[in-house]
C-alpha cells in the first residue's frame, strides 16, 4: 500500500474508514474481491474533500516530538491538516477550542481545548451522531508544557465513521469529565486516572480501576519507574536497602 | 433368650446396610461419573484400578485423611453435629424398606410415613450445618436447602397418597403385595402420581436440575462450603443415602418392589432367567477384559470383580436349578426379590443423574414455583382424581380400567391447564421486581 | 451475629432478613466469575440492588510493556490478553501496525488470516457457550463444545506449533506457509460443524429450563448498549446490526458473503441464540475462503527493523468479544510510544451492574457468563 | 421389662432436654434440645405402639413446626436478643403456676387412681393397627370437631399470608 497511497488519496474522502454498509444494512452485499488491496475499497464521498491530501502535509504536528527522518521510502503516511464539513462545522461552532484538525492514515483528528471537552462531546453525540465512544484513553510526553494527551476515539453509527477527539492536558489540570455524556467513560476515565494520573471533574466515582488503592504513582507516565516502588517495598519489608 | 431373638435378624441386617451403605454410595458416586463420562464423550476415571473400578477406595482413604477444617468462629458443637443428624436421618429410613420379600429390618404398619418422617429430619442437619459454618454461602445455602425441602416434601408426600389409596395400607410390605395381588404396578395406574414424586424426590434429594443448595456455580457448595474431610463426606453419604431412599419407595410405591417384571403371567417366567445371565455376562466380560489390563495387581483385581460375579450367578441361579419344595427353592423369592428391588432402585438413581448431566439448573424462585403453583396443586388434583376413580370402581360398582383412565384424564386436564395459565406467568418478574424496589 | 459475619470475610450491615442489605462478596475465588472478577453484591435478600465489579487481578501492564518492546517483540504478548481468542488479538495488533507503516499484507495472507481468525471466533464462542451452559448448570454442553475447540486447536498447532497462544501473524503477513491439508482440515471441521451446533441447540435452545433462566435476563435495550460502549454479540443481541467486519472490512472479509445476527430483546437468551449463529456464519465464511486461496507471498515488503513514521493510528477488528482496538502512537523509533488496547471485555463488563439490578444472585452468574468476558483481556 | 427400660430412658432424655431447652442461652441450641425433647416424646409413643402418633409427632413437630423455628432463629438477630432483658425475672409467677399445675395432675392422678391401674394393657401383638383406628375415629366419630378445627387452622393461615404480604 505504501506504493499506492500517494495516488489513491486524493479521491479518498477524508474521513477514512468507511464502507458502504451502513450499521442497518442486513448482509450486504459481497464486496469487490480482492481487486483493490485496501479494506475501504467501495468508499462513499459523504465529505468530499479534495483539498484534503492536496496541501502539502506539514512536518511535525504539534503533537509530535521531531522523530528521525522518515525511512528513505516513497511517501510514508504522515499527518496533514484537514479541512472538511465536518471540522467546518466543528469550527463554526466552537470558534476558538478547535485548534486544530488532522488527518493521520486517513483517520481525522480534532484537537480542542481540554476546558470546551465537555461541550463538543456533547455537541458530537448529538448533533453529529457519534454515539459510541470506543475508547478514552491518553498518551504522556513528558518535554511538552501540557503534557498529556487525551484522546477520545469516537464513532457514529448512522454515518459510519471515526472521529478522534485531542485534548492537550497539563499535569494536575482538572478536565471535565465526560461520563454524563457517554456513561461508558466512567471507567475509561477511571482507568486513565489510575494510569496518567488525570483528574476528571465531576466524575462520579474517581478511583483506581486496574491498580490497587494503595498504588504509587501512575504507571504509564513516561517517568515512572517500577524501581522506586519496588525499593520502597524492598524497605519497608525486608528492612534492606535495594532489591535491584 | 426369648425377649432377644426377634431382634437378633433385624440387628444383623441393620448391620449389613450400615456397613455396606458406604461403599455403595461411593460406587454410586463412580457409576455417576462414568455415566456423566460416557454422556460427555469422556472416559471417566481410569486411573485408580482397571476401570477406575478402585476410584471410590481412593476417595474415601483421601477425604478420611484430607484436614479437618472448623471455621474460627463457628459454633462447634452444632458444627460437629449437624452432619451426623443427615446421616442419621437417611440410614434410618432405610429400615423400613423391604429389599426383596424377607430383607428388611422391620415391617412397620406406618412404614412409609415412617420413612418420610425420618428422612425429613434430615433437614437439620442442612441447616444447622449451614448455621454452624458461619458464612454467607453457607447460610443462604442451608435456607434454599430448607425451603426447598419443605415445600417438595408437601407434592412427594400428596404423590404417595395416590398411590395410598390404591394399596390401602402403610406397610411397605403391604403396598408391594398389593401390586403382586393385582398384578399391576402402580405406575400403570398411577402414572401422574409416579411423575410428581419423581420430580418432587430429585428436588428433595438436591439433585440436578434442582441442585440449588449446592449450585456451585451460585453458591461455591452452598450448605457445605466449610466442611472439608469426613465431615464432608458424611454430608454426601447423606446425600446418596437419601437417593437409595426415595429410589427404594418410588420402587416399592409405583414399581412394583421386589416383583420380577409380569411376574403373574407364566408366559414370562423365562424372565427368571434374566438375572444369572445378567451376572454370568459381566463376570465373563471381566475374564475377558482381564489379560488386557497393564498392571498386575488390576488383573488380579478384575479376575476378583469376576469371581464375585460367578457367585452372585450361583447365588441367582441355584434356587432355580434345585428342585421345588426344597429350601433352596423357597429361597428363590428373596434371592430374586433382592435382585430385581435393587435392579430397579439402580434404574431410578440413572434417571437422576441422566437428568443431571441433560438439564441446566432452575433458578430458585422457579423453582418455589414450580413446586408451588404447579406441583402441589397437581398432586392434589391427582389425589382427587384417584379417589374419584377408586369411588367409582369400588362404590358405583364401575370396571377399574375406565374408572382409573377418568381420573387420570381428568388429572392431566387440570395440569394441562396448569401449565398453561403458570406460562403466562413465567416472565414478568424482572418489572414487577423493578416496580417494588422503587417503593422500597 | 452481625459481629460474627464481619469476621468471616463478609458484611451484614444490621441484620439477614428485612429491609437492610447484605454485602455479598463474590470472587476473585468464585467459581463462575471466570477468572479472577470480583463482584461486590448489595442484595436485599436474594436480589441484587447493586453492584460493583473489583477489576485488576489480572492486570499484567501491557501497555506499559509494549513501550520498551519493539514492534515485532510486542506481537506475543496481545496474545495474553484475550488468551480464548489469541489469533484475533494477534490480527488486531498486526494490521494496525502494518497500518503505521503504511504497508499491507499480501492476498495470500489475508485470506489464511481471515480463516483462522474465523475459526477462532468458532473456538472463542464454543468456550463460552460450554462455560456460559455450566454457570446455568448444564453441564454436558462444554464437553461438547471442548471436544469441537479441540479441532479447531489441532489446526492451530499443526498451522503454528501452539495451540493457545499462537503468535499466528507477522507484521506484514505472516510466517510461516500455511500446511498443505489446512483446505481440507478446515473442510472437514466445517461439514461435521453444523451439525454440531444442532446439537446444542437441541440441548438448550428448547429446554424449559434454559429459556426461564436466560429469557428476560440481563436486558441491554440498544441505546443503553451503545451508552455503556459495549460491542460485539452483546450490543447485536440488542438489536444494533452493526460488525465491523462488514461497517469496515479489514483482512479478506470484503470478500465474503455472511450476515449479521442480531437479536431483539437484548436478554440472555438472545446473545445465546447471536453467538449460535455467529458460530455459523463464521463457518459460511471459512468454507467461503477455503475455496480459493489466492497464490502469491505471504509476508509483505517489511524490513527486519520497523521504524514506522510518526504518527498515531487506531485500528479496530470484530474480535470475537466484540470491537478489539488498537491505539499505536509512533514516534519514529523502533519501540512504539504509546500502544492503548480497546479491550471490548471492559466495556462489556461495565454494563454487568446495569444488567443484573433487580435480578437474583443466580441470575449474576448467568449475566456475568453471557458477557463472555476474558479477565486477561479487562485487566491487560 | 425392655419395655419399662426404654419407657425410662426416654423419659429421662425428654425431661433433660426439655430442662436444657430453657437453661441453653443460645437459642439455636435451645432449639436443638427441644427437637431432642419432641424426638423423646415420640420414642415413648412408640413404645406404646402407638405408632401413628409418633410419626406424627416426628413429621409435625419435629420435621415440620422445628424446621421453621430454627429457620427464623438463625434469621433474627440472636446477639441483641442476648443482651435484652429476658422474662425470667417473672420466676416467682412462673413457680405459682409450676405448683398449680402439678396439683392438678396429682390430683387427676388421684382420682383415677382406681380406674388407671385396674384396666389391663392390651397385648401389642393382637392390637389393630391404630392408624385406621385414628382415621376412623377423626371422619367418623369426630367429624364435626376436625373440621372445625380445619376451617380454623385455614384461617390462621390465610391471615398470616395476608399479614406477611408487605403490599397487596
Amino acid at each position: 500500500m505504501t506504493n499506492d497511497s500517494e495516488e489513491k488519496q486524493p479521491p479518498r474522502p477524508a474521513e477514512a474508514e468507511k464502507s458502504a454498509g451502513t450499521p442497518a444494512a442486513p448482509s450486504a452485499s459481497p464486496f469487490a474481491p480482492g481487486g483493490t488491496p485496501s479494506s475501504e475499497a467501495p468508499a462513499k464521498p459523504v465529505a468530499p474533500s479534495a483539498a484534503a491530501a492536496a496541501i502539502p502535509p506539514k512536518p511535525g504536528a504539534p503533537a509530535k516530538p521531531p522523530g528521525p527522518p522518515p525511512p528513505p521510502k516513497e511517501a510514508p503516511p504522515k499527518p496533514a491538516p484537514l479541512d472538511n464539513d465536518l471540522v467546518r462545522r466543528y469550527k463554526t461552532r466552537f470558534s476558538g477550542a478547535i485548534q486544530e484538525a488532522l488527518l493521520d492514515r486517513r483517520q481525522a483528528i480534532l484537537v480542542i481545548a481540554a476546558d470546551r471537552l465537555l461541550e463538543i462531546a456533547r455537541y458530537s453525540r448529538d448533533e453529529e451522531d457519534f454515539n459510541l465512544l470506543v475508547d478514552l484513553t491518553a498518551v504522556d510526553w513528558p518535554k511538552r508544557e501540557k503534557r498529556f494527551d487525551l484522546v477520545l476515539n469516537l464513532y457514529s453509527f448512522p454515518k459510519n465513521e471515526r472521529l478522534r477527539i485531542k485534548a492537550l492536558v497539563a499535569e494536575n489540570e482538572p478536565v471535565p469529565s465526560v461520563e454524563s455524556v457517554w456513561p461508558t467513560a466512567n471507567w475509561l476515565e477511571r482507568e486513565a486516572f489510575d494510569m496518567f494520573g488525570i483528574v476528571f471533574e465531576g466524575h462520579s466515582n474517581l478511583k483506581r480501576l486496574l491498580l490497587p488503592e494503595e498504588w504509587q504513582g501512575y504507571p504509564l507516565r513516561k517517568d515512572y519507574d517500577i524501581l522506586q516502588q519496588d525499593e520502597a517495598w524492598v524497605r519497608e519489608n525486608l528492612g534492606i536497602d535495594s532489591g535491584q | 433368650m426369648n425377649v432377644i431373638m426377634p431382634y437378633v435378624l433385624p440387628v444383623l441386617f441393620a448391620l449389613v446396610i450400615v456397613a455396606l451403605l458406604p461403599l455403595l454410595a461411593g460406587y454410586i458416586v463412580l457409576v455417576e461419573r462414568k455415566v456423566m463420562a460416557d454422556m460427555q464423550v469422556r472416559l471417566g476415571p481410569m486411573r485408580v484400578g482397571p476401570h477406575g473400578l478402585l476410584q471410590p477406595i481412593a476417595d474415601a482413604v483421601k477425604l478420611l485423611l484430607k484436614e479437618d477444617i472448623i471455621p474460627e468462629n463457628a459454633d462447634r458443637l452444632v458444627f460437629w453435629g449437624a452432619p451426623l443428624i443427615s446421616v442419621t436421618a437417611a440410614m434410618l429410613a432405610l429400615a423400613a424398606l423391604p429389599i426383596g420379600p424377607f430383607f428388611q429390618i422391620a415391617d412397620l404398619n406406618i412404614g412409609l410415613l415412617f420413612i418420610l418422617g425420618v428422612s425429613s429430619l434430615g433437614i437439620f442437619g442442612i441447616v444447622l450445618g449451614g448455621w454452624a459454618s458461619n458464612s454467607h454461602y453457607s447460610l443462604l445455602g442451608a435456607l434454599r436447602s430448607a425451603a426447598q425441602l419443605v415445600s417438595y416434601e408437601t407434592s412427594a408426600g400428596l404423590a404417595i397418597v395416590g398411590a395410598l389409596l390404591l394399596a390401602g395400607t402403610l406397610s411397605t410390605r403391604g403396598i408391594v403385595q398389593a401390586q403382586s395381588a393385582t398384578g399391576w404396578w402402580f405406575i400403570f395406574v398411577a402414572p401422574v402420581g409416579f411423575f410428581i414424586y419423581l420430580v418432587a424426590s430429585i428436588a428433595e434429594t438436591n439433585r440436578a436440575p434442582f441442585d440449588m443448595p449446592e449450585a456451585e456455580s451460585e453458591l461455591v457448595a452452598g450448605y457445605m462450603t466449610e466442611y472439608s474431610g469426613f465431615r464432608w463426606a458424611l454430608y454426601f453419604l447423606a446425600e446418596y443415602t437419601n437417593m437409595i431412599v426415595v429410589a427404594s419407595i418410588a420402587t416399592t410405591l409405583f414399581l412394583g418392589g421386589w416383583l420380577r417384571p409380569f411376574a403373574n403371567t407364566p408366559l414370562f417366567n423365562f424372565l427368571d432367567y434374566l438375572p444369572p445371565l445378567l451376572m454370568l455376562g459381566v463376570a465373563g466380560y471381566c475374564f475377558w477384559r482381564a489379560p488386557k489390563q497393564p498392571v498386575a495387581v488390576q488383573k488380579m483385581f478384575m479376575v476378583a470383580v469376576g469371581l464375585l460375579c460367578i457367585a452372585l450367578t450361583l447365588a441367582l441361579a441355584m434356587p432355580l436349578a434345585a428342585p421345588a419344595g426344597s429350601l433352596l427353592a423357597s429361597s428363590k423369592a428373596g434371592i430374586h426379590g433382592a435382585f430385581w428391588f435393587l435392579f430397579k432402585v439402580a434404574a431410578y438413581i440413572y434417571v437422576f443423574m441422566w437428568l443431571r448431566f441433560t438439564f441446566p439448573r432452575y433458578r430458585f424462585d422457579q423453582l418455589m414455583r414450580l413446586g408451588w403453583q404447579f406441583l402441589v396443586p397437581l398432586s392434589i388434583v391427582n389425589v382427587m382424581g384417584m379417589g374419584l376413580g377408586l369411588a367409582l370402581h369400588r362404590q358405583l360398582n364401575w370396571p377399574a380400567a375406565p374408572a382409573l383412565i377418568l381420573g387420570i384424564v381428568l388429572t392431566l386436564a387440570a395440569g394441562a391447564y396448569l401449565l398453561a395459565t403458570g406460562e403466562k406467568h413465567e416472565h414478568p418478574r424482572v418489572g414487577e421486581e423493578e416496580e417494588t424496589s422503587v417503593d422500597a | 451475629m452481625a459481629e460474627r459475619y464481619k469476621t468471616a470475610g463478609t458484611n451484614v450491615e444490621t441484620t439477614v432478613l428485612g429491609a437492610d442489605e447484605i454485602i455479598l462478596n463474590m470472587g476473585p475465588q468464585h467459581p463462575s466469575t471466570h477468572g479472577v472478577l470480583r463482584v461486590k453484591l448489595r442484595l436485599d435478600g436474594e436480589k441484587v440492588v447493586g453492584s460493583e465489579c473489583v477489576i485488576g487481578y489480572l492486570h499484567r501492564g501491557v501497555e506499559k510493556i509494549a513501550e520498551h518492546r519493539n514492534y515485532q517483540q510486542f506481537a506475543p504478548y496481545v496474545d495474553r490478553m484475550d488468551y480464548v481468542a489469541a489469533v484475533s488479538n494477534g490480527l488486531g495488533y498486526c494490521e494496525a501496525v502494518e497500518k503505521l507503516l503504511g504497508v499491507e499484507a499480501p492476498p495470500r495472507a489475508r485470506v489464511i488470516r481471515t480463516i483462522l481468525t474465523e475459526l477462532q471466533r468458532i473456538a472463542s464462542h464454543l468456550f463460552w457457550l460450554g462455560t456460559h451452559a455450566l454457570d446455568i448448570g448444564a453441564l454436558t454442553p462444554l464437553f461438547y463444545c471442548l471436544r469441537e475447540r479441540e479441532e479447531i486447536l489441532k489446526i492451530f498447532e499443526k498451522y503454528c506449533g501452539a495451540r493457545l497462544t499462537t503468535h499466528a501473524f507477522r507484521i506484514g503477513g505472516m510466517q510461516y506457509e500455511a500446511y498443505d491439508e489446512l483446505e481440507k482440515d478446515v473442510e472437514r471441521f466445517c461439514k461435521d460443524f453444523d451439525k454440531r451446533v444442532d446439537e446444542y441447540e437441541a440441548l438448550l435452545t428448547e429446554n424449559r429450563i434454559w429459556v426461564g433462566r436466560t429469557k428476560g435476563i440481563g436486558v441491554l435495550t440498544a441505546d443503553a448498549a451503545i451508552a455503556m460502549g459495549v460491542t460485539g454479540p452483546v450490543l447485536r443481541a440488542s438489536g444494533v446490526q452493526w460488525d465491523i467486519r462488514k461497517a469496515m472490512p479489514y483482512a479478506a472479509y470484503d470478500q465474503y458473503e455472511f450476515s449479521i445476527p442480531t437479536g431483539k430483546s437484548g436478554d440472555t437468551y438472545d446473545r445465546y441464540l447471536v453467538r449460535l449463529e455467529e458460530m455459523r456464519q463464521s463457518r459460511k465464511i471459512c468454507l467461503q475462503a477455503i475455496e480459493k486461496i489466492p497464490a502469491g507471498p505471504i509476508l509483505g515488503k517489511v524490513g527486519k527493523v520497523l521504524k514506522p513514521p510518526p504518527g498515531e493510528i487506531y485500528h479496530s477488528i470484530e474480535g470475537p468479544k466484540g470491537e478489539l482496538g488498537y491505539y499505536i502512537v509512533s514516534d519514529g523509533t523502533t519501540q512504539p510510544y504509546r500502544v492503548r488496547i480497546r479491550p471490548p471485555s471492559l466495556m462489556n463488563l461495565e454494563a454487568l451492574d446495569q444488567m443484573i439490578r433487580g435480578h437474583l444472585v443466580a441470575d449474576v452468574v448467568a449475566v456475568i457468563g453471557t458477557l463472555d468476558i476474558v479477565l486477561g483481556e479487562v485487566d491487560r | 421389662m425392655l419395655d419399662q427400660g426404654v419407657f425410662y430412658f426416654f423419659a429421662a432424655l425428654a425431661i433433660l432436654s426439655a430442662i436444657l431447652v430453657v437453661t441453653r442461652r443460645n437459642a439455636v441450641q435451645s432449639a436443638i434440645f427441644l427437637v431432642t425433647a419432641l424426638l423423646a416424646t415420640a420414642g415413648i409413643f412408640l413404645n406404646l405402639n402407638a405408632e401413628f402418633l409418633f410419626i406424627v409427632q416426628v413429621i409435625l413437630y419435629a420435621g415440620g413446626i422445628m424446621v421453621l423455628f430454627v429457620f427464623v432463629i438463625m434469621l433474627v438477630n440472636l446477639d441483641v436478643a442476648l443482651h435484652q432483658v429476658q422474662f425470667n425475672r417473672q420466676w416467682f409467677v412462673a413457680l405459682i403456676v409450676s405448683a398449680v399445675l402439678a396439683a392438678q395432675v396429682a390430683a387427676a392422678i388421684a382420682v383415677s387412681r382406681r380406674t388407671l391401674y385396674t384396666v389391663p394393657a392390651a397385648p401389642a401383638e393382637s392390637l389393630e393397627p391404630n392408624t385406621e383406628r385414628v382415621a376412623f375415629y377423626l371422619f367418623h366419630n369426630y367429624m364435626l370437631p376436625f373440621e372445625i378445627a380445619s376451617i380454623l387452622l385455614l384461617v390462621a393461615m390465610v391471615g398470616a399470608v395476608v399479614m406477611a404480604k408487605k403490599r397487596v
